[in-house]
């Protein structure tokens, strides 16, 4: 259970090159798409949950003309404050609700689903792994339920030994060796990184195209995090899964993901390379993201003062919604929203401090401006 | 404001629904009042009185069931409950006028009492759980089992009718005429003593055990251990916190038997021959009295409905969580 | 009561591996180990005992009442209303009929409409209340209408009514009306807690993983409701025997048929209390309240089980007190005992 | 209000703005002293044993970080300690001695009813895990901060206790108007806040905080953090922080006991135990959690899992996932000793066979050396 | 008044309880549900035109408000004289005019008129007698003419007679009303009555919401004067105070009848029918099931006793029914009945089996039901009792005959006619599945029929003894029902302190109070020493 940093991932191609299929032999089919090709793709994704109230118009503005692509082989990070809309996105690729705007493209086909025959395939090739671990799995079921459920919906009716050797292949893939020890256990009986484990063999039992991570790991202390962290990259690297992974830990998203998302607020503040996000943040948010998390080998460089709160997503402010708190907003900042521009190689950032308006802030270093 | 308009938006509906099954139950059973009253008197009404009474209890006429419940709600609408056939020329509303503040006097003092010893009781045996108060828990349990009319019976056969402390039946003295003189005032105490006693005794335990097993909940939050770690004195922690919160589904039930409390215990009131609504329910029941059953179901239903309006406004009183908006 | 000791050290067995989900890690667990039969774990409380083995008494009775009655309910003999004796243990009524045997062969009566009332209200509870807790929406809203309609209208006249209306009362007839009357808390109480099952991320999960609704239902949030909808079970149980008590008390139902109701049905209207004649009137009194006695206590024992708050001492209280703990929130008892080990 | 200055109060330790190394030493001077702490959880005749004669030291003016695994039992230590822990704890030995101001020690465990009302918040105070569920949702969060500090100074009226309040809440960053809100209407990094300023209220001595931070993003873990920080070099309380971002309790805490399966393995200054960890686990654990700066280094996990705690035996708990075990591991259970590597702070301590070779040679074998990875220097 | 006599007026309370529940304030004496008729006290203060004794129906009329009451021939027209020197209770003087308004009032709202409906003719006033003339002839009514109570003409002229609810109570009789209130109302003695001041200083009517509760307060002495079904009276009512407690029973021709339904089996056969009839115990069923409140029937002809003597056909005096288990086999074997060991079965080969239904809850028939099916055993015939809902067995069981043998009540009268009517009469004949007024059995034979019908409008009182003997006769021999015992008017009384009442040796009234005799009763009520 060890990745050398020679198994790091390489950075991602460019999304318009075609990302060479050399070596890329996974279980699913050798003669499949290349990884890197675009498998599931958000197009102006939108969820505004309606609040309690008859004739109430007010909204929670949760995602917000949200754009990204998810590619075979790949790992797409989410990181951002809590509240600010990464589970609803899990949620809306998944379709467990409906989205208010916006269209989910599977293969550039259109996603939408009617009628539980095309959500059962859909499903079947999108599977999502809940935040928690905990929350996720019935006490009252045992994992040989869980797992044949998940085996007989996908796969159809597996019988006797048949279905027996499918169990232990699925359990051992998410390293859940020997597989006697666990099938019969019911969720209490198993730690936490286990029961992750099973989560993700329950949608891995799919042999989906996508897995939906949500925060699988914040509940988790270090050393299960990392079991998990390991799974998920096995599983990418061998059977060439696309994967959303959302999390807090800008960390683990540098480790693990191609390219990281940051939000706020509902909405995309900033993407790109993983490695180039965390080390070298564009926009003043991710910036602040970046420099408050705890680093012991760089006790210096953090940002201080830092104060606020998320703003409400009933009525977001004006303009970009990071204004109130950002050191360098302007009247700019306060009217007009950002669009994302491009700030570098496959990277962009919602800010107009990198547009060429005349207007236009001048950024700094955040943890200087908030000293 | 908008969660307290949806519910009543919801109240009504329920009011809609209610007051309509109301009208139709006592329309699709079989027989009618006149027959009733001549099997009350099993020979002693003649059966050719029955056009008579036909005539009388204006049943000669012949409308639909539509046109009733229509009549029915005009009639709702401007307050008027019609005629009683029982007590034939009486407004349903003055009967209903006659015997409510009994009903509610007594049972609704009997209620209070219980439920604020009951709730007193649960708080102390659910924060001292463990100790010998847990032994209380099976004896209001008993009580709580017996069938009421039971226990009544026998408190009647015991303490009126043996020990003659209290009177068996009646609400006051029947040689007083109901004035506000101490001497009605205290006759009507004394009568209703024995009644508000085993009302008491059958229903306390309800609400020791509901309080019980909340306190026992709420005991351990961890605001309850905060407040222990404040070193606040054990009376605030108990009432100011554990207790504070843990009545709060309490409230709903007890406003749900406020409501009740206008229904009357029915069987109550007929073994000590109370003037309560509920023994003029059953009566109508038996008679087959459907304007008098009707408005007296209509004064229930909205009685409910109101406790439980009420209830949720106590409820975001005490509660300010279901104040939140959105 | 003496409560049967192998119960308990069995329940102390299975008890065990329920402590683990606190830990989220269970150390290599030797083999794999069937929970299930911690769902009997409420076994091990004694207020869960003692009611059990009251009411398997009374179910006992219920079965061979009939037969081991010394005498036919209904036969009149010459010794009227005669006091209890050897020959008539709880004495004879006015028709010299033997009270006892009465009682013997009426516990039947109330056990099957308890139970057919209880299944039934269960039933319906369950099939609306999760219904409504799991559409949601429109359905939700109608469905809790209906719901607190019932709640609404007062149960016992309404019973009357319907009972009024039906050709004939027997047993089953009164249970069903009962049940028709009495569901409606119970689903409600339903309601509230599929509602918040459904937000969980399992039933989420479920139907991520393409589930039909159909089977969310029945496999992944039914099973969760287990114990509420067992005690909602037992409430109604004891809530329809003292309905058939009542309502046979104030002579609604069919006389012709014993059971402890008609008993005092009978006993009323001959006024046994004002003849003196208390062994007619209290023997069935005192079943019934044994009897809802013991269901309450089951209902306890299962209050216990649901809420592992309430769990651990419950089942330890005697030992406890022998050890002079009292477990309280905030002032964590300190007892210094011998320790063999580590010392 | 006065907010006893640390700078004069008399016997604080000398606390160092100018640099972290100088509170680095180890308090001589203890404020809370846990002897042989042992907590049993379950009332039956099987008992698990959580805790087993754990023993810490907290100097004044310390912060002291606790971390480990989950379940290892931290929590468990620092509701004991304050006699807080619920049902079906029991604490079955040891002491917990309190010495206050002016030099005057007790044991808080036998301390009765009215003894302890009294001590608590006024001595020691501790904010709770979940703040969500740590307010009484029903008051006013003033009320809660007043009728903490009404209890204790009962001449104090409640308009006082309010204005005490309101600096409180300023004092943590919260407009004081927050004093009418209900802590449904506070976000849960404010309620946090809220409880920190409850705690603050007395002017307590110690102070423990349970994971005060998990529950919040980054942004808001960076907030709070800083202000506890900001808050303990003015007021000059200690400090007892428990979370598993080890990354995080480096930053902040002057010494770290890492905790595994109920015993404390390691108790030494922060960056000692980050750059030089004695004991398996904490190195284990300090190679688990990837950095997020600098370059990428190699991320070792700790294979296995944690022991049951109802089921353990009578070696080192650690044995089966320690890749430096030897026999003597599975049959002596370590305890607590101060390694004498070169160069070492001579108070840190670990409970680790491979530093111990005299409890390896009292059963009878022969200690193997220490190993290279847990000598570093 | 002071304590002792006062013109002979004690100032002791004479309390009456009754079972009705509360009562609202509506006193109004011709509406049949207000609170002066449900507890009684109307007959007080409102009289009636002419006192008759139920008890024994054969005495004359005593004059009250009517010096007399003559009737034509054909029983169509009645003159009545009203009494002289009557007075209302406001000082006004009674006069023929009242009494022809107070019947014209009958006749004018149907809702009042419970009597003769749709049967009266011209009511007129002449010289100061009141002529009322009737569709049909009225031999058998003629009692629910003089039990009319008789209302003040120029209080009522012009309310609305249905809804008045008469607040002041305007009447001849012996009591006014002093107060009401729901569960008590009190009246005082009119000072200016007609027949000289009660000595019953004050009268209070109590209402107790059941029989229970009433039993609770007769016996513990709180209600004086009233009536209900007391179990075990002796020791439960009598014996708590046996100098002052009485029940009497009074007579009248009330009976409660076992209607057999004379057109499906097993009672389409007459010989099964005379059988059953000659094993049931009718000594053990009044005792037990009746507790001895319901006074045995002796007489063959199902006649009650002694009120029916004189109307027992010569044929059947001194004839009394008794058990003869094998007489009634014998009737049985000799009409083609067989036996299979214990089992009767009748000439078809079927087993004879029947259900006895009646209302749940009304335990002295249910209980009278079980004797008689032990009865039905002793002959070899399962009977089975089957208690079912009142309202079933009032709308559907009882009208449309769907059932083999149930109890029921008949009319009283002050003949034998609405008994034998009621069982027995082709006139109320309809085919089964059809609503029956009496009749219930459908017994049919057409002298009955005629011979009925003769009585009741016969001029002459032999050829009435005439019909009714050919009534008997087919009673006795057909058995359309069974009678099984007589249902008298029956009341409780304490004379703790006041006596005067009916007693069984002197049956001067039907004791209960509420009827027109209360007035009577009352006026020979004195305080006790
Ligand atoms: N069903 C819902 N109804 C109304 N509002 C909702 C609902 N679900 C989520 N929200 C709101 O939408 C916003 C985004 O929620 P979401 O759960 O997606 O956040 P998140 O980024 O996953 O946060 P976290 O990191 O805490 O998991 C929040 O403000 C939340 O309150
Ligand atoms: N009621 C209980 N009964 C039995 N064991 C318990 C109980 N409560 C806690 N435990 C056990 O005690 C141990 C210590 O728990 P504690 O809460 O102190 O852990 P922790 O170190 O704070 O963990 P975390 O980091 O998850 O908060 C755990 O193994 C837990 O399983
Ligand atoms: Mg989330
Ligand atoms: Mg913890
Ligand atoms: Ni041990």
């Amino acid at each position: 259970m060890s990745s050398s940093p020679s198994e790091a991932p390489t950075p991602p191609a460019p999304p318009a090159a075609p990302a060479g299929p050399a070596g890329a032999v996974g279980p699913i089919d050798p003669a499949g798409p290349a990884d890197g090709d675009v498998v599931l793709e958000a197009v102006d994704l939108q969820k505004h949950f309606k609040l309690r109230g008859i004739g109430s118009r007010d909204v929670v503005h949760a995602v917000d003309g949200v754009n990204f692509e998810l590619r075979r082989g790949r790992v797409l990070a989410l990181v951002g404050e809590s509240g600010s809309g990464k589970s609803t996105i899990a949620r809306l690729l998944a379709q467990l609700m409906p989205a208010t705007g916006g269209r989910l493209l599977l293969h550039g086909e259109d996603a939408a689903t009617k009628g539980r025959r095309a959500f059962r395939r859909y499903v079947g090739r999108v599977q999502m792994i809940f935040q928690d671990p905990f929350g996720s799995l019935n006490p009252v079921h045992t994992v040989r339920y869980m797992l044949t459920r998940s085996l007989r919906i996908h796969r159809g009716r597996l019988r006797g030994t048949e279905l027996e050797d499918a169990l232990v292949e699925l359990l051992e893939r998410v390293q859940l060796k020997p597989a006697e020890r666990y099938i019969d256990k019911f969720p209490h009986e198993l730690s936490g990184g286990q029961r992750q484990r099973v989560a993700i063999a329950r949608a891995l039992a799919a042999d989906p195209e996508v897995l939906l991570a949500d925060e699988p790991i914040s509940m988790l202390d270090v050393s299960i995090r990392l079991g998990i962290l390991n799974l998920l990259q096995d599983l990418r690297d061998r059977l060439h899964i696309a994967i959303l992974y959302i999390t807090h830990d800008i960390a683990s998203a540098r480790y693990f993901a191609d390219r990281t998302m940051v939000m706020y607020a509902g909405r995309i503040v900033e993407s790109g390379d993983s490695e180039a996000v965390t080390q070298d943040p564009k926009h003043p948010y991710t910036q602040l993201l970046v420099r408050s998390a705890p680093d012991p080998d760089d006790l210096e460089a953090r940002a201080h003062g830092a104060r606020g709160e998320a703003p409400s997503l009933v009525k977001p402010p004006s303009g970009c919604r990071f204004n109130p708190r950002c050191p360098f907003a302007t009247e700019l900042c306060r009217t007009e929203q950002p669009p994302l521009l491009p700030v570098g190689e496959g990277r962009e950032a919602a800010c107009w401090g990198y547009s060429d308006r005349a207007d236009k802030p001048v950024l700094s270093d955040i943890t200087e401006a908030l000293a | 404001m908008r969660f307290f308009l949806r519910r009543l938006g919801f109240y009504v509906i329920t009011f809609w629904a209610a007051v309509t099954i109301n009208f139709f139950i006592p329309r699709i059973m079989p027989g009618d009042p006149v027959r009733a009253l001549i099997a009350k008197n099993q020979g002693r009404i003649s059966t050719d009185a029955e056009s008579a009474l036909r005539t009388l209890f204006g049943l000669d006429k012949d409308t639909t069931l539509w046109q009733q419940y229509v009549d029915y709600w005009n009639l709702i609408l401007h307050g008027d409950l019609g005629t009683s056939f029982t007590y034939f020329p009486t407004p349903v509303a003055d009967v209903i006028a006659g015997a409510i503040p009994w009903t509610i006097g007594l049972v609704g003092i009997a209620t209070i009492i219980s439920f604020t010893v009951g709730t007193l009781i649960g708080s102390g045996i659910g924060w001292r759980r463990g100790t010998w108060a847990d032994s209380l828990l099976p004896i209001s349990t008993f009580f709580s089992a017996v069938p009421y009319f039971w226990l009544a019976l026998i408190a009647i056969t015991i303490f009126s009718v043996t020990l003659g402390w209290f009177p068996a039946s009646g609400s006051y003295d029947r040689s007083l005429v109901p004035t506000f003189s101490w001497e009605f005032i205290s006759s009507v105490i004394y009568y209703g003593t024995l009644p508000a006693l085993t009302i008491v005794i059958s229903s306390i335990s309800g609400w020791i055990l509901g309080m019980r097993n909340m306190m026992v909940t709420v005991s351990s939050e961890d605001y309850v251990t905060v407040a222990q770690a404040k070193g606040l004195s054990e009376r605030t922690v108990l009432f100011g916190y554990a207790a504070r919160n843990a009545i709060l589904p309490q409230v709903s039930s007890f406003a749900l038997s406020l409501g009740f409390i206008v229904g009357g215990t029915l069987i109550m009131e007929i073994v000590f021959s109370y003037q309560g609504i509920g023994y003029y329910l059953f009566t109508a029941v038996a008679a087959k009295d459907y304007p008098l059953m009707q408005g007296i179901f209509l004064v229930i239903t909205v009685a409910v409905l109101f406790a439980n309006i009420v209830a949720d406004f106590v409820y975001g009183v005490l509660d300010p969580r279901t104040r939140q908006e959105g | 009561m003496t409560i049967d000791t192998s119960i308990v050290e069995e329940g102390r067995e299975l008890e065990k591996p329920s402590q683990a989900p606190m830990t989220g890690a269970v150390a290599a667990a030797p083999g794999p180990r069937r929970s299930g039969p911690r769902k009997l774990l409420f076994l091990r409380n004694s207020k869960a005992i003692t009611g059990m083995v009251i009411l398997a008494f009374f179910l006992l009775i219920a079965v061979i009442g009939p037969w081991i009655a010394p005498y036919d309910p209904s036969a009149r003999s010459s010794d009227i209303l005669q006091p209890p004796s050897w020959e008539h243990w709880f004495g004879t009524t006015h028709l010299g009929q033997d009270v006892f045997s009465q009682i013997l062969v009426g516990t039947r009566g109330v056990i099957v409409v308890g139970f057919v009332a209880g299944i039934l209200a269960t039933g319906i509870g369950v099939i609306i209340g999760v219904t409504a807790g799991y559409v949601g929406g429109l359905g939700d809203e109608t469905l809790s209408v209906l719901a607190n309609v019932f709640l609404v209208i007062p149960q016992l006249p309404l019973i009357i009514i319907i009972a009024g209306q039906l050709p004939s009362v027997g047993g089953v007839t009164v249970a069903v009306v009962i049940a028709i009357t009495g569901w409606a808390w119970g689903a409600r109480v339903l309601r509230a807690q599929t509602l918040s099952l459904r937000k969980r991320d399992f039933v989420e999960a479920a139907r991520a993983n393409g589930e039909s609704t159909w089977r969310i239902i029945t496999a992944e949030i039914l099973p969760n409701l287990t114990a509420i909808i067992a005690s909602g079970f037992v409430g109604t149980v004891a809530f329809a025997v003292l309905s058939l008590i009542t309502l046979s008390f104030i002579g609604i139902g069919d006389t012709g048929e014993w059971n402890w109701g008609t008993v005092l049905y009978q006993a009323q209207s001959q006024l046994a209390l004002q003849r003196g004649a208390w062994w007619w009137f209290v023997p069935a009194g005192l079943c019934i309240a044994l009897l809802g006695m013991s269901l309450t206590l089951i209902n306890f024992g299962i209050d216990e089980f649901v809420n592992p708050r309430l769990r651990s001492t419950g089942l330890n209280a005697r030992s406890l007190r022998k050890r002079g703990i009292r477990p309280r929130i905030g002032f964590t008892p300190v007892v210094r005992e011998a320790k063999e080990d580590r010392a | 209000m006065t907010l006893t200055s640390p700078l004069d109060g008399a016997g604080a330790a000398p606390l160092a703005s100018d640099g972290r190394s100088q509170r680095l030493t180890p308090s001589a001077d203890p404020v809370l002293e846990i002897k042989n702490l042992s907590v049993d959880y379950g009332y039956d005749d099987d008992p698990v044993h959580v805790l087993r004669q754990v023993s810490l030291t907290l100097g004044r003016g310390e912060v002291l970080g606790l971390a480990g695994e989950s379940g290892c039992g931290k929590s468990t230590l620092a509701y004991a300690a304050t006699r807080l822990l619920p049902p079906p704890g029991l604490i079955t030995g040891g002491e917990v001695l309190f010495t206050d101001r002016s030099g005057v020690k007790t044991d808080l465990l036998r301390l009765n009813d009215t003894q302890l009302r009294a001590s608590r918040w006024q001595d020691m105070a501790i904010v709770f895990q979940g703040a969500m569920n740590s307010l009484n949702p029903v008051y006013r969060i003033g009320r809660q901060i007043a009728d903490g500090i009404r209890a204790h100074e009962p001449k104090t009226t409640q308009k006082e206790a309010l204005e005490r309040a309101a600096e409180l809440l300023d004092l943590v960053g919260i407009a004081p108007d927050r004093l009418k809100s209900y802590p449904h209407q506070l976000s849960g990094g404010m309620r946090q806040r809220v409880m920190i300023a409850m705690a603050l209220a007395l002017d307590p001595q110690v102070l423990i905080m349970d994971e005060p931070t998990t529950a919040l993003d980054v942004v808001m873990q960076r907030q709070i953090v800083e202000q506890i920080a900001e808050l303990r070099d003015r007021l000059g309380f200690s400090v007892i922080f428990i979370t598993h971002d080890v990354s995080l309790l480096i930053e902040i805490a002057d010494r770290i006991a890492i905790m595994y399966a109920g015993e404390i393995v390691e108790d030494a200054a922060a960056l000692d135990v980050y750059h030089r960890p004695r004991h398996p686990y904490s190195s284990a654990l300090l190679h688990s959690f990837p950095p997020l700066r600098g370059p990428r280094r190699e991320l070792i996990g700790i294979p296995g899992s944690p022991p049951d705690l109802s089921k353990l035996g009578h070696g080192c708990p650690f044995a089966d996932r320690c890749e430096f075990a030897f026999d003597a591991c599975a049959k002596v259970n370590p305890q607590l000793v101060f390694p004498n590597v070169p160069g070492d702070d001579p108070r840190r301590a670990v409970a680790c066979l491979r530093h111990d070779p005299s409890a390896v040679r009292a059963v009878g074998e022969e200690p193997p050396p220490v190993p290279p990875e847990l000598s570093l220097t | 008044s002071t304590g002792g006599d006062d013109g002979g007026t004690s100032t002791k309370v004479l309390t009456v309880g009754m079972p009705n529940g509360p009562q609202q304030p509506n006193q109004n004496p011709l509406a049949t549900g207000s609170a002066s008729l449900s507890l009684g006290y109307a007959f007080v203060v409102y009289e009636s035109l002419m006192q008759i004794n139920e008890i024994d129906p054969t005495e004359a009329p005593t004059p009250w408000l009517a010096e007399s009451v003559e009737w034509n021939p054909e029983y169509t027209q009645a003159t009545i004289t009203p009494r002289e020197g009557v007075k209302w209770s406001d000082g006004e003087d009674f006069t023929a005019d009242d009494i022809a308004f107070s019947i014209q009032l009958r006749k004018d709202n149907p809702e009042l008129n419970v009597d003769f409906p749709d049967q009266y003719g011209d009511i007129t006033v002449e010289d100061g007698k009141v002529v009322v003339n009737f569709t049909t002839g009225q031999y058998v009514n003629e009692v629910k003419l003089y039990k009319l109570l008789i209302v003040p003409k120029h209080i009522w002229e012009g309310e609305d007679a249905v809804t008045f609810s008469d607040d002041e109570m305007i009447g001849t009789g012996p009591f006014t009303l002093k107060s009401f209130s729901p569960q008590a109302v009190t009246l005082t003695p009119n000072d200016d009555y007609w027949g000289g001041k009660s000595k019953v200083g004050e009268l209070r009517y109590d209402a107790y919401n059941d029989n229970a509760g009433l039993t609770t307060a007769l016996t513990t002495g709180e209600a004086q004067w009233g009536w209900t079904f007391i179990p075990d009276y002796e020791s439960t009512y009598i014996d708590k105070d046996p100098e002052h407690f009485n029940q009497v029973a009074g007579g009248g021709f009330g009976v409660d009848v076992l209607y057999l339904n004379n057109e499906t089996k097993p009672f389409d056969n007459v010989a099964f029918r005379q059988a059953l009839n000659m094993v049931i115990d009718h000594a053990d069923i009044t005792a037990t099931a009746g507790y001895g409140v319901w006074p045995e029937i002796t007489s063959v002809t199902g006649l009650p006793q002694p009120s029916g003597d004189a109307f027992i056909s010569s044929e059947y005096e001194g004839q009394n029914l008794e058990v003869d288990v094998d007489g009634a086999k014998k009737v049985l074997t000799d009409a083609g009945y067989t036996y299979d060991g214990d089992k009767l079965i009748d000439p078809d080969g079927e087993a004879v089996s029947f259900k006895l239904t009646n209302p749940s809850g009304w335990t002295d028939y249910l209980d009278a039901l079980g004797i008689i099916a032990e009865g039905a055993a002793s002959l070899g015939a399962e009977a089975t009792v089957d208690a079912i809902v009142q309202d079933t067995w009032f709308n559907d069981t009882i009208p449309f005959g769907n059932f083999q043998a149930s109890l029921h009540w008949t009319d009283g009268g002050s003949t034998p006619w609405n008994l034998y009517s009621n069982i027995m009469d082709g006139a109320s004949y309809v085919p089964l599945g059809e609503t029956a007024n009496w009749n219930f059995g459908r017994y049919q034979n057409d002298d009955v029929t005629k011979a009925l019908a003769d009585f009741k409008s016969g001029t002459d009182p032999d050829a009435r003894q005439a019909s009714l003997d050919i009534v008997q006769q087919h009673y006795v021999e057909d058995v359309p029902g069974i009678v099984i015992w007589s249902r008298p008017a029956v009341a409780q009384y304490s004379t703790q302190n006041y006596t005067g009442f009916p007693t069984s040796e002197d049956p001067y009234a039907n004791p209960q109070p509420t009827g027109p005799q209360a007035a009577l009763i009352l006026s020979k009520l004195t305080p006790s020493e």
